[in-house]
C-alpha cells in the first residue's frame, strides 16, 4: 500500500483513503463544440500512459476528498511529487531535490 | 523439427532423450524481413506462427526484449470463454475458442487446453438480466452459454456455497461447457516451435528502440539494442508496452497500462471442476493440471508498469473467494505476481492497422488477452498479410473511438473479463 | 535412517511427554518438539511422496525449507489443513498427523509406478504427448494426471476458526529473530522509537538454538528485549511480503500449536506494519548437495541433523555419513560425535579443507576423504549405505550407514530484500546471490548480509560422479522431482534463460519455493551452457515468502463481516411484515410483502392493484441524495445535467439527466430547488457514489470558481414514497405548514414542513403514474413518521410494496431505469428522452460527444415498448430480437428485452426494449427467438398507461 | 421480471450496538459504546472568515484539527459535531454552505487503554501520531469514517449510518 503526501493535509496517508483519478493536466475544452472528432477523441481518450514520471490526478476522498496532482514514477510507484490542482507541473529536472522533499516517497 | 507423440517420447526414453532438438534456436537478426512482430508473447509468436504457415509470409522476425513468453502469456490466470456479449466481440472471441480446439494437434504441442466450463456467478436481479442478456445473445450467435440454478451450481461445482443467508447469495449462473483453461507457458512454447518450424526468427534479449518511417511516412524497420532490422511491415503485439512502442512512431494510444495481480495456492487434489467467476465479489478462481487454485484479482487502481501489487488487493480477493467458497479458509496462497494489462477505455482490443503505413497493432485486451491468443494472432497475422482487416477484427479499428462506435462490453453487461 | 532419542540434552521438556499419531499410529514426543523431530526420534524415516514420481522422501531440513515432509494436521473433520511442514508443527497432546499424495499408504504406494517408468516422464513430457486421439485428453490423460497431481487434500468443511487483521506502525521493523535480528532490534530500541521484531519460530534465537554455545547469549539477548517497553516481539509470525514504501505483510499463527480444544480466539492474525525502517536479518539456508541417490529417505541437510540433535535432542541416526562441500559440515559432524553419534566419515568434495577443523575431526577418530564425492545412496525407505569414491573419477567404495548429511554451503534468505525490489550482486565466495543496493530504506544484517563465515564453500555444477547425467537419480528440487538431467534436457531443448529453464522442469515452482534448489540449478545451468551464472539471470521471488492462508489474508473479512450490507432505517420494520428482499448494489431492499400463501406475482399484483385503486406505501430511502448548494448552485447543475436549471423556481423539481462526457446516460433523478441557492438532488440507489464523485471532479478541477458545494445526504433522509389517489387523504392529517391543495402545492414541487411533528421536505412527485409524495425525514425520525402515516392509512388500506411492484408500476408509465433499460451505451435520444436535453444550452457534460458521427448515424438502438400477441406471454428479460426468425445462426440481432412484466391493471403482459431504429418500427412485428419457441411482438411506444399523465396532476 | 429464491434475512443481518461491549484487546481495557445523540453540519466555505463571521464561531484552521466541536477536514471544508439541540443557521445568500446531516451519521465511543489498538485494527492510521484534537475523514477497511481524538484514549467515531451496524461489530468482535 502507497503512501501518499496529500499536500492539502500536509501528511503522508495510506493508499486506501485515496482514489486515482487519471492523468494530469488534461483541461475539458472551454468550448468543445469547437473541436472536431478527432481533438475531441484525443481529449476524451487519448492518455500518454507514461512509463518513468507520469502527471496524474489521485483524490483524497476518504481524508480531505480534494483532488490535486501527482508525479509519480509508474516504473517504481514512488511518488516525487505531489502538488494542489491548480499549481502547474513542476519541473523536476530543475527541481528534484525540492520536489522530494515535498513528496517524501 | 523433430515430431512429438507418445511413439517418439517412448523411443527416445530408451535412449536417455538426447534425440530431442531445440524448440528455438537463438538468432542474431538479419538485415531484413518482410515482417517483424514486435513482443514475444502467446499473441506475437502467435501471429508470426499463422504468418508463416497459414498466410505463405515465411521471412518473418519476432523481437522480444526480454524472454519469450515472459509478459502476460506467462501471468495470466489461463481462463478462456467466448460468451461475449456483443456480435463483435462474441465471434472475435468464438474465433479464438474454436481454434484453441484442435491447437495442440495443429502445433504438435500439447497446450493442455481443457474445456471443464467456465461458470459465472449471479448474486442479483441486475447480475440475472445481465447474464440472461447474453445467454440469449449467445444462443442466436451460436455460441454456447446456459443458465444454471443454484442447486445446479452447486451440483457443477461442489465447493460453492449456494446458501442463502451467504452475504451475496448465489441465485444462479451462466456456464459456457467449452470455456476452460489451458497451460500458458506452453501456448507460448508450442507456437514458437511452431513458428520456427515455419522459418520464422525469434529473436530475444533485443530491446526496440525505435521505429524508422520513410519520407513518406511508411514503416522502414526497427532500431533495436542489436541495430536497425528493416521491414515494411511491423506488427507490434506488446501488451503492457504497447504505448511505449507507439510513442517511437508518434502515435498517442487510448490506453492505459494497470497492474493486474494473480496468485495461486498449494496444489491439493481435484477440488474445483471449473472456472468460476463472480463480478459482484470480484473474484475469480480455477485449478490448474497440477493442483494449484489459480486465482485472479482486480487491477490496482493506478497506471503502473512495476509489476509489485498491493497487499489490500489480494486481501479482498481472497476475501472474496472464501465468501463463495469458504471451505477454503484453511488453504494457503503460495505465490503472487502482477502482469501489466493494457486497458481501452471500451476494455476491448484494438486490432488492425493503424495511422502509420506499414504498422499494426494487437493491443488494449485487458485482462482477457490470454483467452483470445489464437483468434488474435490468426487476426493480427492475416491483417498484416492483407494489409486490410479480416471481417472479424474490422469492428476493433483505432478509429471507434473517433467516431463513437465502442464496443463496451463492460459498459454494457458490469461483467468483467 | 534410524533416528533416536538422545538421552539428554535439547530444549524440549522430558517432563511433559504427549502422544500424538501419524497414519494412525502413535507416537510419543516431549513438548518442545516438533512434529519432525518426534517422528525422527521415533524412527519414521518416510515422511511423504514426491509430486511427480511419487518416490518415498524423508526429512531433509528442520525450517521453512523443507520439501518432502509435506504433512495434513486433523484437527477435527472442519479443521484440516493440507501441505503442512513437519518441521514447522509444534507438537501438542492428541495431534492427528497424515501423510500425503499416496494411495493405499505412504510405504505402499501404486503412483510410484510414474517412479519406475520415469524415463518416460521427463521435464515436458506433457507438452510432446496426450494429443491423440483428441478426444482422450479430457477424457483420459487430464484426469489421470490431475489425480496423480496435487499434494494434499482440500478441506471441505466450512472453517469454524476466525481470523483477525490490525495494522501496526513502528520506527524500525526488525524480520528474523536470530542473533543479528535481536541485537538490531536491540540497538533500534536504544534509539527510543516503536521497534517490532518478528520471527517465524516458536522461539526467538534462530540458528543459535542449535548451537548450545551461544544458549548463553540467546537468553541474554531475550531478556533485554523483554525489559525494553518499546519493543514488541512476535513469534510464530511469518512476514511474507514487502510492499511498496516499507509496508510489510506478516501472518501470526495464534492456536495451531495449542490442542484444537484449549485453543481460543482467532486461529491467525494478520499483521499490515508500517515501518519507517526495515532490517532484514532472515539467515541463510543450507544447501543440498547434487548426486545420485540424494534423495533416499535419510539423507537430508547437515544443519537439520545438527538441529535435531542439538535443539530437539534426536539423533537422526546410528551411523551417519557427512557429505561437505563447506566447512559447516565439518562442525556440523564434530557437535554430533560430541553427542554419541558415531560419525562413518566426511567425504568432502574439496582437495583442500581448513588445516585446524581436519586436525580436530581425525582427533575425534573419525576418516575423512578429502577430495571425494557420494557416488550412490543404497536403500529405498531408509539410507543403508553410500557409495563414494574420489571426486569425478576414481574407484568407488562402499559404506554402510543410516544417515547422510549434505553441507553443500549456504543461500542468503534475500526473498523480502527481492520484494522490495532491492538489487543483488552475485558472490563467488558464497556461490549465491547478496542484497546489495536497497530501493526502500531497508537495510540487512547477518547471514543474509553475507556476514559470517558461512560463505566459502566450494561450489560444484557437475554432478561428482563420471557417470552419464542421464543415468543419475540426482535431483535439485526434491518436491517437483526435477533431476539434474531435467535442466540438461531443457537446455538442449532451447531452453537458455533461468526463467524458461524453471518453467519447463518446473524447478523451483513447489510449495518450498526452491529455498534449496534455486542455486543448485543456477550452476547447473551455468555449466551445462557454458556460460557464467550471471548471464543465466536470476528468477523473481515473489510474496508470500512461505504459504500464507486464505483466512489471514482475508483478516476479519469473514461471513457476516464479508462487506456491510447497507439496511434503511424501515428495513427492520420489513422483516417484521415477512418481506422478501433483494440486494441492489450495496442495500438490501423489500422486494415485495407476501401474504400467506401468495407467490411473487401474487404479491406484486396486488401491490399495484392497491396503488392504482388506493394508496402504496413505498421505502425509497436507498435513493441517492445530493445536497448542492452556494450561489453558484443552478449554473453548476446547468452545466452538469442535459436539462436548464436556471429558470426552475425555488419549491419546484424537475427530472435530471446526466451524462459521461462520452455522451451515454449515466444517472437520473428528480431534484429539487429548495431556495435560489439550495438544491436538492436524488440518484439511483446504486449510482449515489460515482454520481457524487463525478460531481466533485468537475466542480474541484474544472470548474474551482464557482461558489458551489456538494454534501451527500443519501443517509440523512428516510424517503417514504406514498403513492396512489388517495395518498393526500392519508398525509392530510399529518401535515402542518404546507397547504396540500393541488393548486397550491402541484404535481414537480417540493414545500417544507412538518409531518407527524418531524420536519419534513415533501416532494410532490410520482414514480407511478399515480399522485404521490416522498415524504423525506431525518432517517432517525424514519420509523415513527412511517408508522404514523402507515396507521392513517389503515382506513384506505394502505399497502406497503416493494421494488418489483415499483419497476411494474414504472414500467406501465414508461419511466426509465437507467442500468436496467440503459446500459451504458445509450443516449438520451435513444431512450427517446430529447426533451430531457436543453436544446439551447451551448454546453453540458457529454453534448460534444452526442454529435459524433456513429452517434447521429442511423442503425442506433431506441427505445420501445413491445407487446406480446399473447397477452399472457411474458417476455424474458434480455430476450433478444429478431426481424427474421428463420435465419439461420449466427442470427441478426435488433435489440433485447429490458424491462417485462405482467401488468395486473392492463390485464396483459407488457415490456420495454431497445431495436435498431425502434422509434421508426411503431406497429411491426418482430420476432423473439426463445428455446422453446419463437414469440411475436409489436412494437409500440413505452408508456402504456395513462399516457396524458392525468391521474398524475389530481 | 425474475423470479429468484428468497434471501435468507438471516444474511449478514448484523446490528448496531445497543449496549456497550467491554474487555480488552492485547491486554490492555477497552469499551466500545454507542454516543449520546448529537447533531452534525457539514460547513463550507472558501473562505474561513465568511464561514466564522456567519456562523458567530471560532473556527480550526489546521486541517485535520477540532474547536468546540467543529473539525477542519479540508480547505473548504469544516464538520460540526455538536450536543443535541445545537442549532447552526443554514445561512442563506452567502458563498458557503451549511448542510444539516445530523441523522446521516450514527456515533460510536471507543475508550480505554486499548482504544487505540482496536481503531488500528482495521484504521491505517498512525494513532500513535493522532494526538488529542485531531479529528479526519479516514477509513475502517473499506467503511469511510471520521474519527476524532476527544480525550485521551478516547475516540468518537462517526460513521454514515448504513454502515454502523457492520463497524460496531468489526470493532466488538476482537474485544475480549
Amino acid at each position: 500500500m502507497i503512501l501518499i503526501h496529500c499536500p492539502y493535509c500536509e501528511e503522508d496517508r495510506p493508499e486506501v483513503e485515496f482514489t486515482y483519478g487519471g492523468e494530469a493536466h488534461i483541461a475539458r475544452p472551454l468550448d468543445p463544440s469547437a473541436l472536431d472528432d478527432r481533438e475531441w477523441e484525443t481529449f476524451l481518450f487519448v492518455r500518454t500512459n507514461e512509463r518513468g514520471l507520469h502527471a496524474e490526478r489521485w483524490r483524497h476522498l476518504h481524508g480531505c476528498a480534494r483532488f490535486f496532482n501527482a508525479i509519480r514514477d509508474t516504473v517504481t510507484d514512488r511518488f516525487e511529487v505531489t502538488y494542489k490542482t491548480g499549481e502547474p507541473r513542476p519541473d523536476l529536472t530543475a527541481t528534484t531535490k525540492a520536489a522530494k522533499a515535498g513528496g517524501k516517497a | 523439427m523433430k515430431r512429438f507423440s507418445g511413439l517418439n517420447l517412448f523411443a527416445e526414453a530408451l535412449r536417455g532423450h538426447t534425440g530431442w532438438p531445440e524448440h528455438w534456436p537463438d538468432k542474431e537478426p538479419k538485415k531484413a524481413y518482410d515482417v517483424i512482430i514486435v513482443g514475444a508473447g502467446g499473441h506475437g509468436l502467435g501471429a508470426a506462427y499463422y504468418l508463416a504457415s497459414k498466410y505463405g509470409v515465411r521471412n518473418v522476425a519476432v523481437i522480444e526484449k526480454g524472454w519469450l513468453g515472459g509478459g502476460n502469456a506467462g501471468r495470466n490466470t489461463t481462463i478462456i470463454r467466448s460468451n461475449y456479449l456483443y456480435d463483435e466481440s462474441a465471434h472475435l472471441f468464438d474465433h479464438a475458442v474454436k481454434l484453441w480446439d484442435g491447437l495442440s494437434q495443429e502445433l504438435n504441442y500439447n497446450v493442455m487446453y481443457s474445456k471443464r466450463g467456465v461458470l459465472m456467478l449471479a448474486h442479483n436481479v441486475h447480475d440475472v438480466q445481465s447474464f440472461k442478456r447474453h445467454i440469449h445473445a449467445n444462443r442466436l450467435n451460436g455460441v454456447d452459454n446456459e443458465w444454471l440454478t443454484p442447486e445446479e451450481c452447486k451440483a457443477y461445482c461442489p465447493p460453492l456455497d449456494i446458501s442463502p443467508n451467504a452475504r451475496h447469495p448465489v441465485i444462479g449462473g451462466a456456464l459456457q461447457r467449452r470455456g476452460g483453461i489451458a497451460r500458458h507457458d506452453s501456448v507460448a512454447w508450442g507456437y514458437a516451435r511452431g513458428a520456427v518450424a515455419h522459418g520464422v526468427d525469434i529473436i530475444q534479449n533485443c530491446a526496440v528502440t525505435g521505429i524508422r518511417r520513410g519520407p513518406d511516412g511508411a514503416v522502414l524497420g526497427v532500431e533495436t539494442e542489436k541495430g536497425f532490422i528493416g521491414a515494411k511491415k511491423v506488427g507490434v503485439s506488446a501488451a503492457g508496452n504497447t504505448s511505449v512502442v507507439m510513442k517511437m512512431a508518434g502515435l498517442d494510444f487510448p490506453l492505459e497500462s494497470y497492474p493486474l495481480q494473480a496468485l495461486v495456492s498449494e496444489p491439493v487434489k481435484p477440488i474445483v471442476p471449473c472456472v468460476v467467476m463472480s463480478n459482484t465479489v470480484h473474484a475469480y478462481i480455477s485449478q490448474s493440471d497440477k493442483g494449484e487454485l489459480v486465482i485472479g484479482a482486480g487491477t490496482d487502481q493506478y497506471v503502473s508498469y512495476s509489476q509489485r501489487g498491493a497487499l489490500h488487493i489480494l486481501e479482498h480477493t481472497l476475501a472474496a473467494i472464501c465468501e463463495i467458497m469458504p471451505i477454503f479458509t484453511r488453504m494457503r496462497m503460495l505465490r503472487s505476481w502482477g502482469g501489466i494489462v493494457d486497458v481501452t477505455p471500451d476494455r476491448s482490443p484494438i486490432l488492425g492497422k493503424t495511422p502509420v503505413p506499414g504498422l499494426y497493432v494487437n493491443c488494449g485486451w485487458g485482462t482477457g488477452g490470454f483467452k483470445a491468443t489464437p483468434g488474435a494472432a490468426d487476426l493480427l497475422a492475416y491483417t498484416i498479410a492483407h494489409d486490410a482487416p479480416h471481417a472479424i477484427n474490422a469492428p476493433f479499428h483505432l478509429d471507434r473511438f473517433r467516431t463513437g462506435r465502442l464496443i463496451d462490453e463492460a459498459a454494457a453487461a458490469a461483467v468483467a473479463h | 535412517m534410524t533416528g533416536y532419542r538422545i538421552p539428554f540434552g535439547g530444549r524440549i521438556d522430558r517432563s511433559r511427554p504427549l502422544t500424538f499419531t501419524f497414519d494412525g499410529q502413535s507416537y510419543e514426543g516431549y513438548a518442545g518438539d516438533t512434529l519432525a523431530s518426534a517422528l525422527v526420534a521415533a524412527g519414521v524415516t518416510v515422511f511423504g511422496r514426491s509430486f511427480k514420481y511419487h518416490r518415498p522422501r524423508g526429512l531433509v531440513a528442520t525450517g521453512v525449507e523443507e520439501p518432502n515432509a509435506l504433512i495434513s494436521l486433523d484437527r477435527g473433520a472442519d479443521r484440516v489443513t493440507p501441505n503442512l511442514r513437519a518441521p514447522q508443527i509444534s507438537l501438542y497432546e492428541g495431534l492427528v498427523a497424515k501423510s500425503q499424495n499416496r494411495w493405499p499408504s505412504l510405504k505402499h504406494d501404486v503412483a510410484v509406478l510414474n517412479d519406475v517408468f520415469g524415463a518416460f516422464f521427463p521435464a515436458g513430457f506433457y507438452n510432446k504427448t496426450f494429443m491423440w486421439p483428441r478426444s482422450a485428453w479430457e477424457k483420459l490423460y487430464e484426469p489421470v494426471i490431475r489425480n496423480l497431481a496435487g499434494l494434499g487434500e482440500s478441506p471441505v468443511a466450512r472453517d469454524p476458526d476466525h481470523y483477525d487483521a490490525t495494522y501496526a506502525h513502528c520506527e524500525v521493523l526488525v524480520v528474523g529473530g536470530g542473533i543479528a535480528g535481536m541485537e538490531a532490534a536491540l540497538e533500534a530500541a536504544a534509539k527510543g522509537g516503536r521497534v517490532f521484531l518478528i520471527d517465524e519460530q516458536d522461539e526467538l534465537g534462530g540458528g543459535a538454538l542449535a548451537d548450545t554455545t551461544l544458549w548463553a547469549t540467546v537468553d541474554d539477548l531475550r531478556a533485554r528485549l523483554a525489559a525494553a517497553d518499546n519493543v514488541t516481539v512476535l513469534t510464530r509470525t511469518t512476514a511474507f511480503g514487502y510492499y511498496h514504501q516499507n509496508f510489510i505483510g506478516a501472518s501470526e499463527r495464534l492456536t495451531d500449536h495449542v490442542a484444537p480444544f484449549a485453543a481460543k480466539g482467532a486461529r491467525e492474525k494478520l499483521w499490515r506494519i508500517r515501518a519507517g525502517e526495515v532490517v532484514l536479518a532472515q539467515g541463510a539456508i543450507e544447501r543440498p548437495l547434487v548426486f545420485n541417490g540424494n534423495d533416499v529417505p535419510g539423507v537430508m541437510l547437515s544443519n537439520a541433523a545438527r538441529t535435531l540433535a542439538l535443539r530437539y535432542g534426536v539423533a537422526v541416526g546410528r551411523r551417519v555419513v557427512v557429505m561437505a562441500a563447506h566447512d559447516s559440515g565439518w562442525r556440523d559432524a564434530l557437535a554430533l560425535h560430541a553427542l554419541g553419534i558415531d560419525i562413518a566419515a566426511i567425504i568432502d568434495m574439496r582437495t583442500v579443507v581448513p588445516g585446524d577443523l581436519a586436525d580436530e575431526v581425525r582427533a575425534a577418530g573419525i576418516p575423512i576423504y578429502p577430495g571425494h564425492a557420494v557416488t550412490a545412496v543404497s536403500g529405498r525407505l531408509a539410507v543403508k549405505g553410500v557409495t563414494f569414491a574420489a571426486y569425478g573419477t576414481g574407484k568407488p567404495h562402499k559404506l554402510a550407514c543410516d544417515a547422510v548429511l549434505m553441507a553443500g554451503g549456504w543461500t542468503p534468505s534475500v526473498h523480502l530484500w527481492s520484494h522490495a525490489k532491492g538489487s543483488l550482486e552475485w558472490s563467488d565466495a558464497w556461490g549465491a546471490y547478496l542484497p546489495a543496493k536497497a530501493i526502500e530504506n531497508c537495510r540487512v544484517v547477518g547471514a543474509c548480509a553475507g556476514a559470517w563465515d558461512l560463505g566459502k564453500g566450494e561450489i560444484s555444477s557437475a554432478l561428482p560422479n563420471a557417470m552419464s547425467v542421464r543415468k543419475q537419480k540426482a535431483f535439485v528440487d526434491f518436491q517437483n522431482d526435477v533431476k539434474a538431467r531435467d535442466i540438461h534436457l531443457a537446455v538442449q531443448e532451447g531452453f537458455r534463460s533461468i526463467e524458461h529453464i524453471k518453467r519447463y522442469t518446473t524447478n523451483g515452482m513447489a510449495t518450498d519455493q526452491g529455498k534449496t534448489s534455486n542455486l543448485n540449478a543456477l550452476q547447473i545451468a551455468s555449466n551445462v551452457l557454458g556460460k557464467p551464472v550471471t548471464d543465466i539471470g536470476l528468477t523473481t521471488f515473489r510474496p508470500p515468502y512461505t504459504p500464507q492462508t486464505f483466512g489471514s489474508l482475508m483478516g476479519h473479512h469473514k461471513d457476516a463481516l464479508f462487506q456491510p450490507l447497507r439496511k434503511t432505517v424501515i428495513d427492520d420494520w420489513a422483516v417484521a411484515q415477512g418481506a422478501v428482499f433483494e440486494n441492489v448494489s450495496q442495500w438490501r431492499r423489500a422486494r415485495y410483502f407476501p401474504k400467506a400463501g401468495e407467490g411473487m406475482d401474487a404479491a406484486v399484483g396486488r401491490e399495484c392493484q392497491a396503488v392504482r385503486s388506493s394508496v402504496g406505501i413505498f421505502d425509497a430511502s436507498t435513493l441517492g441524495k445530493i445536497e448542492v448548494v452556494g450561489p453558484d448552485a443552478a449554473e453548476f447543475l446547468n452545466r452538469m445535467y442535459t436539462n436548464p436549471w436556471k429558470s426552475l423556481q425555488p419549491g419546484r423539481c424537475r427530472y435530471g439527466l446526466l451524462l459521461r462526457e462520452d455522451g451515454f446516460i449515466m444517472d437520473d433523478g428528480v431534484s429539487a430547488r429548495i431556495a435560489e441557492d439550495r438544491f436538492h438532488l436524488t440518484t439511483t440507489t446504486g449510482g449515489a457514489p460515482r454520481v457524487l464523485s463525478m460531481m466533485e471532479d468537475y466542480l474541484q478541477t474544472e470548474w474551482a470558481d464557482l461558489d458551489v458545494w456538494l454534501t451527500s445526504t443519501t443517509e440523512h433522509w428516510a424517503v417514504i414514497a406514498l403513492q396512489g389517489p388517495r395518498a393526500r387523504d392519508v398525509i392530510a392529517p399529518l401535515v402542518e405548514g404546507i397547504d396540500l391543495s393541488p393548486k397550491a402545492f402541484p404535481h414537480m414541487a417540493v414545500r417544507e414542513g412538518t409531518i407527524a411533528g418531524v420536519p419534513t421536505r415533501l416532494f410532490r412527485v410520482s414514480f407511478t403514474g399515480e399522485l404521490g409524495f416522498e415524504i423525506n425525514v431525518p432517517a432517525s425520525e424514519g420509523q415513527k413518521v412511517w408508522d404514523a402515516i402507515f396507521a392513517s392509512g389503515k382506513q384506505y388500506g394502505i399497502t406497503p410494496y416493494g421494488t418489483e411492484a415499483m419497476h411494474v408500476l414504472r414500467a406501465e408509465k414508461g419511466y426509465i431505469i437507467v442500468g436496467q433499460d440503459t446500459d451504458g451505451t445509450m443516449t438520451p435520444y435513444d431512450m427517446g428522452l430529447d426533451w430531457a436535453v436543453g436544446k439551447k444550452k451551448a454546453d453540458f457534460v457529454g453534448k460534444r460527444s452526442l454529435a459524433r458521427p456513429d452517434i447521429v448515424a442511423k442503425g442506433r438502438k431506441q427505445f420501445v415498448g413491445l407487446l406480446t400477441e399473447d397477452p399472457y406471454e411474458v417476455l424474458e428479460e434480455g430476450a433478444q430480437i429478431v426481424v427474421h426468425p428463420d435465419e439461420p445462426v449466427p442470427m441478426t440481432m435488433i435489440g433485447h428485452v429490458t424491462s417485462s412484466y405482467r401488468s395486473t391493471t392492463l390485464g396483459r403482459s407488457i415490456a420495454l426494449a431497445v431495436l435498431v431504429d425502434g422509434h421508426a418500427r411503431m406497429g411491426e412485428t418482430v420476432h423473439i427467438p426463445m428455446p422453446e419457441g419463437v414469440i411475436r411482438a409489436k412494437v409500440t411506444g413505452p408508456v402504456f398507461y395513462d399516457s396524458e399523465g392525468s391521474r398524475l396532476n389530481d | 421480471m425474475i423470479e429468484i429464491a428468497p434471501l435468507a434475512v438471516s444474511a449478514a443481518d448484523i446490528k448496531f450496538g445497543t449496549a456497550p461491549v467491554e474487555g480488552t484487546i492485547l491486554g490492555k481495557a477497552v469499551r466500545l459504546s454507542p454516543s449520546q445523540p448529537l447533531v452534525r453540519y457539514s460547513l463550507r466555505a472558501k473562505d474561513i472568515a465568511v464561514l466564522a463571521e456567519a456562523l458567530g464561531r471560532k473556527l480550526p484552521e489546521k486541517i485535520g484539527t477540532s474547536l468546540d466541536g467543529i473539525a477542519r477536514l479540508g480547505p473548504d471544508e469544516w464538520h460540526a459535531l455538536l450536543p443535541a439541540g445545537t442549532g447552526l443557521p443554514l445561512v442563506e445568500g452567502k458563498p458557503l454552505a451549511v448542510i444539516d446531516v445530523s441523522a446521516r451519521s450514527v456515533g460510536i465511543v471507543v475508550e480505554g487503554p486499548g482504544a487505540a489498538a482496536l481503531i488500528e485494527r482495521g484504521c491505517p492510521l498512525d494513532l500513535a501520531q493522532f494526538a488529542l484534537g485531531r479529528a479526519t475523514r479516514t477509513v475502517f477497511e473499506t467503511v469511510e469514517m471520521h474519527l476524532w481524538a476527544l480525550a485521551p484514549e478516547r475516540y468518537h467515531v462517526d460513521v454514515w449510518r448504513s454502515f454502523a451496524p457492520w463497524l460496531w461489530n468489526s470493532l466488538a468482535e476482537a474485544i475480549v
